[in-house]
């Protein structure tokens, strides 16, 4: 005969936050009518007294305690201690977390229910809430083309399964593509991921659709219907063979995307000449034939002996179904003009680390020279423009500031996770490059956390970088000199130096498309506008609905290696669906009854 | 130009070539003047490698494997220190300096030892100047 | 044996990584009038699309039929040129790489001499790829069945993953209970969720699941075979052995603590208040937040980076210890009101998602927060007489400048990660390495970081590198994609490098038979003859030295194709003197 | 030499208005942001930590928080919301309080029912006070400025009273209290320090300093933001006329020109800054507003009310309603005199006294250290971590 613990369950209101959406009273209700539930206590203190809780549970004789709050975690302890002072075993202080269990984020007063009662039998909620299963459709959706998405795609054509890939760009490749080498080992970055882009383009599993976008989602878990917008690239694919011949004529020019900016591109253009579908293709803003209408220009056509132009080609609409879709649309770095402190956009020499990337690139526009801007003639708009070119002068003090937009409650709170390396990986290559530039890196916290990181860090600060604590206040200009004031922490002193070229390590954001997407696919995002898990430990990939998943940096910011496992995660669970043709159905399918059906089966 | 030695490196291809192509990603620089031989263990070089080598005009030969233990075919490193002693031994007879010819462990990820022992090894032999048959074959080109 | 090959001979300058040190144009200049070389081109990127659609293309125009690159390390790009060659219609063994970046352009500087080296190591392979052979890969059949080495969350979570996926699993654990070190655990960073029903959810589902053959009090004996059909022992309770068949093995072995006596500064085991953040784990699970003699403490001293980010121990973050000395300032804070909590620090590592917030919210609670150099850490000692605590952390705290005594009545060590003890011999088991740390080493640090370089062994989790919840669980998982791969191919191809035995020279001394690690070599009694077992031989080439009558062949490593690199390489360099 | 941290000295700090300081994390923009910050006091970054850290002795001797003047941008740009401008402030009434000897001013900073209590029973005893000077002296309460002492001074003097005996002893007891913690003021931040050794010549050498920064509140108008310092100077103007009115009237007797003109000037300027201020604190408009401590709170409401008071006296005095002008007088000195009693030498008032002269003491110990750095020749660059 087993003895029926008597059960106090404690609702917890101050937690962290979301608690507002749920009805506690109802809850109360509802807790009160579970078996072995002997007091329902509703404790509105942030910091609730091990002391008196524990004179509390002595006189209720309680022995075990339900905490159910948006985060339980935060009053364990002192549950903990008021049962171990009220003679109780600790071991009997059960968590009931809301937001660990979907109940925060959805708001639903139901949910919260389930949770306290899987919570009062014991029961681990993931046990309890195992959905209905479902059969999966063999082919899998992945958006966006980046290393996260190549990464998830090999791993699923690997296996032999057919694979669709949408990226909004002209080519695959991401932000990585852009980058000049990767942090701590410094492989050159196109050299470790073009390879793989080729494979991607090669591969007869995966279908690749550049220059398109999902317009709608329907359907559900392992059966999902979407339509694909494919924008014209108005360049055949399959004809172009990237002569060039096109674009030497092409008066339009727009900043080149793939350049960060730092230099224009013609309207007619390939994003880079390792891109992957290896064509060219028409921007539609920049383009004299499509703003005016078809009126005037139209050179291209004439040049192209592949008659691989089509000017007035349309864009065209596909459905697709499949069972699995991976979302892997990356970021977008933080727009630093927001910081106006520090002068981007108003001071020529300011520059962000991707515009760094492409300068230090030796396929970037100066051929991988270190260098400034300085005012050179625009012939076309007849102005003075600020631009780099390959014989610009040399820096000699180059700043490099950390926490651009990150880290701060005026912009972005969280951790951009990756600019420390890469600011160090850039100091490494202001050395290497400019033997004679000071350099410094201005920083908050130096993370260095992965794999021979920390060894790197070390490697860098003994190459000469001065490692400066203090993020810096400010950049200004005077007489033509840019001046940096910042304060030097563990030097004591104030910093106002001049500078002749200032990095600025931008965070990462969301994609401005990421609200759009979610609210397509279904998902939900954090506070911050990331693509919300499912569970923060137990799934970092999942969502709430079956067979959507989320791999790299539009789950939150990380690094390469972090994005290619979790890429590879979700590949894993694709293939695993797949080969057993079961998935589970959304979670937001599942009703209270349902939950506490799953209950009884575990008991 | 003064005295440059050739020296050739066969390397095993788990250690010590990894640990040569970390000190090129780490950019630790070293001499020139040794050019890598990739074999797939230590225990794959034959004498005859190196006693070809040698014929051929080397200055000197380093072979590089995984250290003791640290073998990715379990126990080839032994095979290759075992086999070395016989081999210098023959050296000897055929009146190579001992300096010449040379055993070393470099780990995947001793770059940095891997340069040292590059640096070590070609600063010797310069030190020793060009061997007898180098010496010869030139003669003979010279005559030819 | 051809004489009169066609060779491509193609140079990438790498962008500038091998332009910028060795002069590409001489190079091909000179390897032109090399004999046998029909075609020799420079490039930018050899590897990228373009680059290798030229070598396609050019096989087919010139009618090429041996390649060379002189490019990066074959290490990097070994497999994407051999691809390029066989799509061109040329067998994938027709090709050599000289190794110009990693082993010439990025080691030395003077122009010259690495321009002159990068034409010796080309002359070496256009002098070794005409004795090149082609091979045909092999297939094997794949066991659908996997080992997963260690029952910690990353081995549950493996498991799980591969028996969802009807796949057979062994779970080994040399422990008498699954969990790992998460079992220890209580509450997890930054979200505080309950450790335990995370784990209490996967051990339920993995004891229920019937694919899922759990072996507790057990250890891996031994392990032979090749990807796809290995053999393991396996050893219970020190005696009984299983032997079973599988076709991966996922290594997900942990890390243990760092032992926090080695660093005599911080007085643990010497103070009976200095408790590792292993032991406030427990404590604070057990609700008694007490010092030694029974009384709430008062000051509470968290010191992070015990043995990690050290000159002395090691060099290495752990990366996790930051976020976990916030749940436990929360934590102590929760459980003694009253107490004041000090958090010595040298970088905040609050990195992940979740966790700048956390570390915000852990302030708000008036932790106070004081960085130490890492070079300079602070010292334990016991408080002086009269004292109402009683120990003195003091620390040279770098953002005020000063040095600062601070009272203690407890001082929690945050022990970092180390490879475990036994890391070394799991390697040797599975056959592959460990770094200078002893944590293994992935096949390629940014785009594998799962796979090892032994085909069908991949490692997850804390046994790479340090590593928190959430990305152990994905890198878990990770490591089931390529399994579930190949188990969807149903077989894999092995690569057809191996030594074979010519029988009309062997002498059946059985030499071989004795230096062969692997067992790949078997003796026919009757023929009197050794022959090889080519899917077990792993090509180390052992075996070919020591044969006495020199009937042992390694595939693409043979004696001549040696000697032609070693001719090459000297031949080069003596023609210029 | 090692200091000792306390940890329950943020707790009190706290009751100063110091809520937000343990959210620092140091990043340093603070003290680079500002344009008052300069070697070498580097400030509001190193005050927040000694505050966090509780090192109380480094933070009694800190000059640094009155150099600021809580223009809001550094609590603008603060990535964490530490309020850095708002500790600061809390550190003034702090050290107000450490300066304080008789431990009334920590009494009423730390609570507020002390400071309006002292507030409330020292206007109510100066009204029943003035009242009685009034009616005692012969006053006639419906007639203005007849019922105010200092018309009648004949028959004061046959009672005995001397209106400027008692000015004075109020006086000598203000001024004297403040000159002691002036001293201690000058004791705990540069006397005690052996490491500065001032010798008596710079003393001198910047004595001016204190009436400049006292009447031109200079440094505050080099923040980049100037309101503030618009709406401060006029504040601070307008006490200065109106004692400047006081004295005329007080000593020398004179109510003409100043009482005419510059007695309601001054008060519409008092007016004016004061709602402001006032009206910016209800509405938290600006960063240096967002937050308020009692004391704050209490010292504008009593400057609006002297001002409202004294100018509704001087109108109703003008336009002949006598008792109301009369009403009106008692209740502005049931005002003015808890300002000068409490708010002066224990609150918010006694930063007048100060602020100037921790400038003065400021610069001398800057003279002293600049030529001690001077000797070794400082650099701008970054110091070189110890690798």
């Amino acid at each position: 005969m087993v003895k029926v613990l008597r059960t106090g369950v404690y609702i917890c209101e101050a937690g962290t936050g979301a608690a507002g959406s749920v009805d506690l009273r109802m809850l109360a209700e509802y807790a009160r009518e579970l078996p072995s539930v002997v007091k329902v206590v509703e404790c509105e203190c942030p910091n609730p007294d091990p002391v008196s809780v524990g004179e509390q549970i002595r006189k209720d004789n309680f022995d075990r305690v339900v905490i159910a709050a948006d985060s339980p975690g935060y009053f364990k302890p002192a549950f903990a201690r008021a049962m171990s002072l009220a003679g109780k075993s600790p071991e009997n202080v059960v968590l009931a977390s809301f937001v660990g269990n979907g109940a925060g984020a959805s708001g639903s007063t139901e949910r919260a229910k389930a949770v306290i009662c899987c919570a009062v039998s014991g029961v681990p909620f993931g046990l309890a809430a195992s959905q209905r299963k479902k059969s999966v459709h063999p082919d899998t959706l992945v958006i966006g083309g980046g290393v996260g998405g190549i990464q998830a795609a090999l791993e699923i054509a690997g296996a032999g399964k057919k694979v669709y890939m949408v990226e909004k760009l002209g080519t695959i490749g991401g932000k990585m593509a852009m980058f000049d080498k990767t942090f701590p080992t410094l492989d050159c970055s196109a050299c470790i991921l073009t390879p793989k882009m080729v494979s991607v383009g090669q591969n007869k599993n995966i279908t690749l659709w550049t220059y398109a976008e999902v317009e709608g989602v329907s359907g559900s878990a392992g059966n999902y219907t979407v339509t694909v917008r494919k924008r014209a690239r108005r360049v055949d694919e399959a004809a172009c063979v990237s002569c060039n011949a096109c674009s030497k004529t092409c008066p339009g020019e727009a900043p080149s995307e793939f350049d960060a900016g730092i230099c224009m591109r013609k309207a007619i253009y390939i994003p880079f000449p390792q891109a992957v579908p290896n064509s060219f293709l028409i921007d539609e803003k920049a383009c004299l034939w499509v703003t005016s209408g078809g009126q005037k220009c139209g050179t291209c056509v004439k040049k192209c002996a592949k008659e691989a132009i089509h000017l007035n080609a349309r864009d065209e609409i596909v459905e697709i179904t499949v069972g699995n879709i991976i979302v892997a649309t990356g970021f977008q770095v933080f727009d630093a003009v927001k910081m106006e402190r520090y002068g981007y956009g108003r001071l020529p020499n300011v520059i962000t680390a991707l515009e760094y990337e492409r300068l230090t690139n030796a396929s970037g526009p100066t051929g991988g020279n270190i260098v400034m801007k300085s005012l050179k003639y625009n012939k076309r708009k007849k102005v003075d423009e600020w631009v780099f070119g390959p014989d610009n002068p040399k820096p000699k003090n180059v700043a490099i500031i950390h926490c651009i937009g990150s880290r701060d409650h005026n912009h972005n709170r969280y951790c951009s996770r990756v600019c420390c390396m890469y600011s160090l990986k850039f100091a490494h290559l202001v050395r290497e490059k400019l033997p004679d530039a000071n350099c410094y890196e201005f920083y908050i916290d130096m993370r260095a956390y992965g794999k021979n990181y920390e060894e790197f860090l070390e490697r860098v600060h003994e190459e000469g970088v001065h490692l400066v604590r203090g993020r810096t206040a400010k950049v200004e200009e005077a007489d033509g000199q840019m001046r940096l004031k910042g304060e030097d922490i563990i030097g004591g002193k104030v910093l106002d130096f001049p500078v002749d070229l200032v990095i600025l390590s931008v965070g990462l954001e969301p994609v401005p498309e990421s609200e759009q997407l979610a609210s397509l696919l279904g998902i939900a995002r954090d506070e911050d506008g990331w693509y919300a898990e499912k569970d923060y430990n137990a799934d970092p990939t999942g969502t709430e609905r079956g067979g959507i998943y989320l791999a790299g940096v539009c789950q939150g910011p990380k690094d390469i290696p972090d994005t290619v496992a979790q890429a590879s995660e979700v590949a894993a669970r694709v293939i695993r669906s797949i080969l057993s043709d079961q998935m589970q159905d959304s979670r937001n399918t599942l009703s209270l009854a349902d939950i506490e059906d799953g209950l009884r089966r575990q008991e | 130009m003064g005295f440059e030695p050739r020296i050739v490196g066969f390397l095993c291809n788990w250690c010590s070539y990894t640990g040569a192509d970390l000190a090129g990603t780490s950019r630790i620089k070293y001499q020139p003047n040794v050019s890598i031989i990739r074999v797939m263990c230590s225990a794959r070089i034959d004498p005859t490698f190196v006693l070809k080598a040698l014929s051929m005009g080397a200055d000197g030969v380093v072979i590089c494997g995984c250290h003791p233990v640290d073998c990715h075919y379990i126990s080839g490193n032994y095979k290759a220190m075992r086999r070395f002693p016989l081999l210098k031994k023959l050296l000897k007879e055929f009146g190579v300096e001992d300096e010449r010819v040379r055993l070393e462990w470099v780990s995947a990820s001793e770059g940095q030892r891997f340069s040292e022992v590059i640096n070590d090894m070609t600063d010797k032999i310069r030190a020793l100047g060009p061997s007898k048959i180098r010496v010869q074959l030139d003669a003979d080109k010279v005559e030819r | 044996m051809t004489t009169e090959c066609k060779i491509g001979v193609y140079v990438c300058s790498c962008g500038t990584n091998i332009g910028k040190m060795v002069d590409c144009d001489a190079v091909t200049g000179y390897t032109k009038n090399l004999p046998g070389v029909a075609v020799c081109k420079s490039y930018k990127y050899m590897c990228s699309n373009p680059g290798q659609e030229m070598i396609v293309k050019d096989i087919q125009r010139y009618g090429l039929d041996r390649v060379v690159v002189a490019a990066c390390s074959p290490r990097m790009h070994e497999p994407t040129f051999r691809a390029a060659i066989s799509h061109g219609g040329l067998n994938p063994y027709y090709l050599e790489m000289a190794n110009i970046r990693e082993q010439c352009s990025w080691v030395h500087d003077d122009h010259q001499q690495a321009t002159d080296k990068a034409k010796a190591l080309t002359c070496a392979a256009v002098k070794r790829v005409p004795f090149h052979e082609p091979f045909d890969m092999q297939s094997v059949p794949m066991n659908s069945a996997s080992l997963v080495i260690g029952g910690g969350v990353a081995g549950l979570t493996a498991a799980l993953e591969l028996a969802d996926a009807n796949q057979p699993v062994y779970l080994v654990e040399k422990d008498g209970k699954l969990g790992g070190n998460l079992a220890r655990i209580d509450l997890t960073s930054p979200y505080l969720d309950s450790a335990k029903d995370l784990l209490a959810e996967r051990i339920c589902r993995v004891t229920k699941n019937p694919k899922i053959t759990v072996m507790l009090n057990s250890e891996v004996e031994s392990i032979s075979g090749y990807v796809g059909n290995f053999k393991a022992q396996i050893k219970s309770n020190g005696e009984a052995v299983t032997d079973i068949e599988i076709g991966s093995i996922i290594v997900c072995t942990g890390f243990r603590e760092f032992d926090a006596s080695k660093v005599g500064e911080y007085g643990y085991g010497r103070f009976p208040n200095v408790v590792t953040s292993f032991d406030l784990e427990k404590m604070l699970k057990e609700g008694r937040v007490v010092m030694k003699d029974g009384k709430t403490p008062k000051y509470v001293t968290i010191i992070n980076c015990v043995g990690s980010r050290s000159g002395k121990y090691n060099r290495y973050c752990s990366r996790v210890c930051c976020m976990t000395a916030l749940k436990y300032a929360n934590g102590i804070k929760s459980a003694a009101p009253d107490a004041f909590i000090t958090n010595l620090y040298t970088d905040m590592n609050a990195f992940g998602k979740g966790c700048e917030d956390f570390y915000r919210r852990s302030a708000e609670r008036d932790t106070i927060f004081m960085m130490f150099d890492k070079h300079a850490p602070p010292t334990v000692s016991a408080a002086g007489k009269g004292e109402h605590f009683n120990m003195l952390v003091k620390v040279n705290e770098i953002l005020s400048g000063e040095e600062v005594e601070i009272p203690a009545d407890m001082v929690v060590l945050m022990v970092g990660m180390e490879a475990r003890e036994d890391s070394m011999n799991v390697a040797r088991l599975v056959n592959i390495s460990r770094d200078k740390d002893g944590w293994f080493i992935e096949s390629h640090p940014k785009l594998d970081p799962v796979a090892t370089s032994t085909d069908g062994v991949f490692i997850a989790g804390a046994c790479a590198s340090p590593k928190d919840i959430p990305d152990t669980v994905a890198q878990a998982r990770a490591t089931t994609a390529r399994i579930l791969a190949k188990i969807c191919q149903g077989e894999i191809w092995v690569e057809p490098v191996y030594a074979e035995i010519n029988e009309d020279l062997c002498s059946g001394c059985r030499v071989c038979n004795e230096l062969c690690p692997y067992s790949a070599i078997d003796y026919d009694p009757v023929k009197k003859r050794s022959a090889i077992i080519s899917v077990m031989c792993k090509s180390c080439g052992g075996c070919v030295a020591g044969c006495p009558s020199g009937a042992i062949k390694a595939r693409h490593f043979t004696d001549k194709q040696i000697f032609e690199q070693i001719e090459g390489v000297l031949e080069w360099a003596s023609s210029r003197a | 030499m090692a200091v000792r941290a306390n940890p329950n000295l943020l707790k009190q700090l706290k009751r100063y208005g110091a809520d937000d300081v343990t959210k620092c994390f140091h990043c340093g923009t603070c003290s680079a942001t500002c344009p008052l910050s300069q070697e070498p006091f580097l400030f509001p970054r190193k005050s927040m930590r000694y505050l966090q850290m509780g090192l109380g002795d480094r933070l009694k001797g800190n000059l640094e928080p009155w150099l600021c003047y809580y223009c809001g941008d550094c609590s603008d740009q603060c990535p964490r919301e530490a309020q850095p401008g708002e500790t600061m402030m809390s550190m003034r009434r702090w050290l107000t309080a450490k300066y304080d000897f008789t431990g009334l001013s920590m009494l009423f900073y730390e609570s507020r029912t002390a400071e309006v209590a002292a507030i409330i029973v020292v206007g109510i005893l100066s009204g029943i006070g003035f009242y009685l000077l009034g009616a005692l002296s012969g006053g006639d309460f419906g007639s203005y400025p007849g019922f105010i002492p200092g018309h009648n001074a004949e028959y004061l003097t046959e009672l005995g009273w001397d209106v400027k005996s008692v000015v004075l002893v109020m006086a000598v007891f203000v001024l004297g209290l403040l000159g002691i913690n002036v001293l201690r003021m000058w004791w705990f931040t540069t006397g005690s320090r052996k490491d500065l050794n001032v010798p008596f010549d710079i003393y001198m050498k910047h004595i001016l300093l204190c009436p400049w920064h006292f009447f031109t509140q200079k440094r505050y108008s080099e923040c980049d933001k100037k309101k503030p310092w618009v709406v401060h100077i006029i504040l601070m103007l307008g006490f200065v006329a109106l004692f400047a009115v006081f004295l005329a009237h007080m000593i020398w007797q004179d109510d003409t020109h100043a009482h005419t003109y510059l007695g309601p000037l001054a008060g519409v300027m008092l007016v004016g800054a004061s709602s402001f201020a006032l009206s910016g604190r209800l509405n938290k408009t600006e960063a240096h507003y967002k937050y308020s401590h009692h004391s704050d709170m209490n010292f504008l409401y009593m400057c609006l009310f002297v001002g409202l008071t004294g100018l509704a006296q001087h109108i109703a005095g003008r336009i002949g309603c006598g008792a109301f002008a009369n009403f009106m007088y008692i209740l502005h000195m049931m005002g003015a005199v808890p300002m000068l009693l409490i708010q002066l030498p224990f609150t918010k008032w006694a930063h007048l006294v100060y602020r100037p002269h921790a400038m003065y003491f400021a610069a001398i110990q800057a003279d002293v250290i600049a030529g001690r750095e001077g000797a070794k020749g400082a650099s701008a660059v970054p110091h070189k971590q110890s690798a």
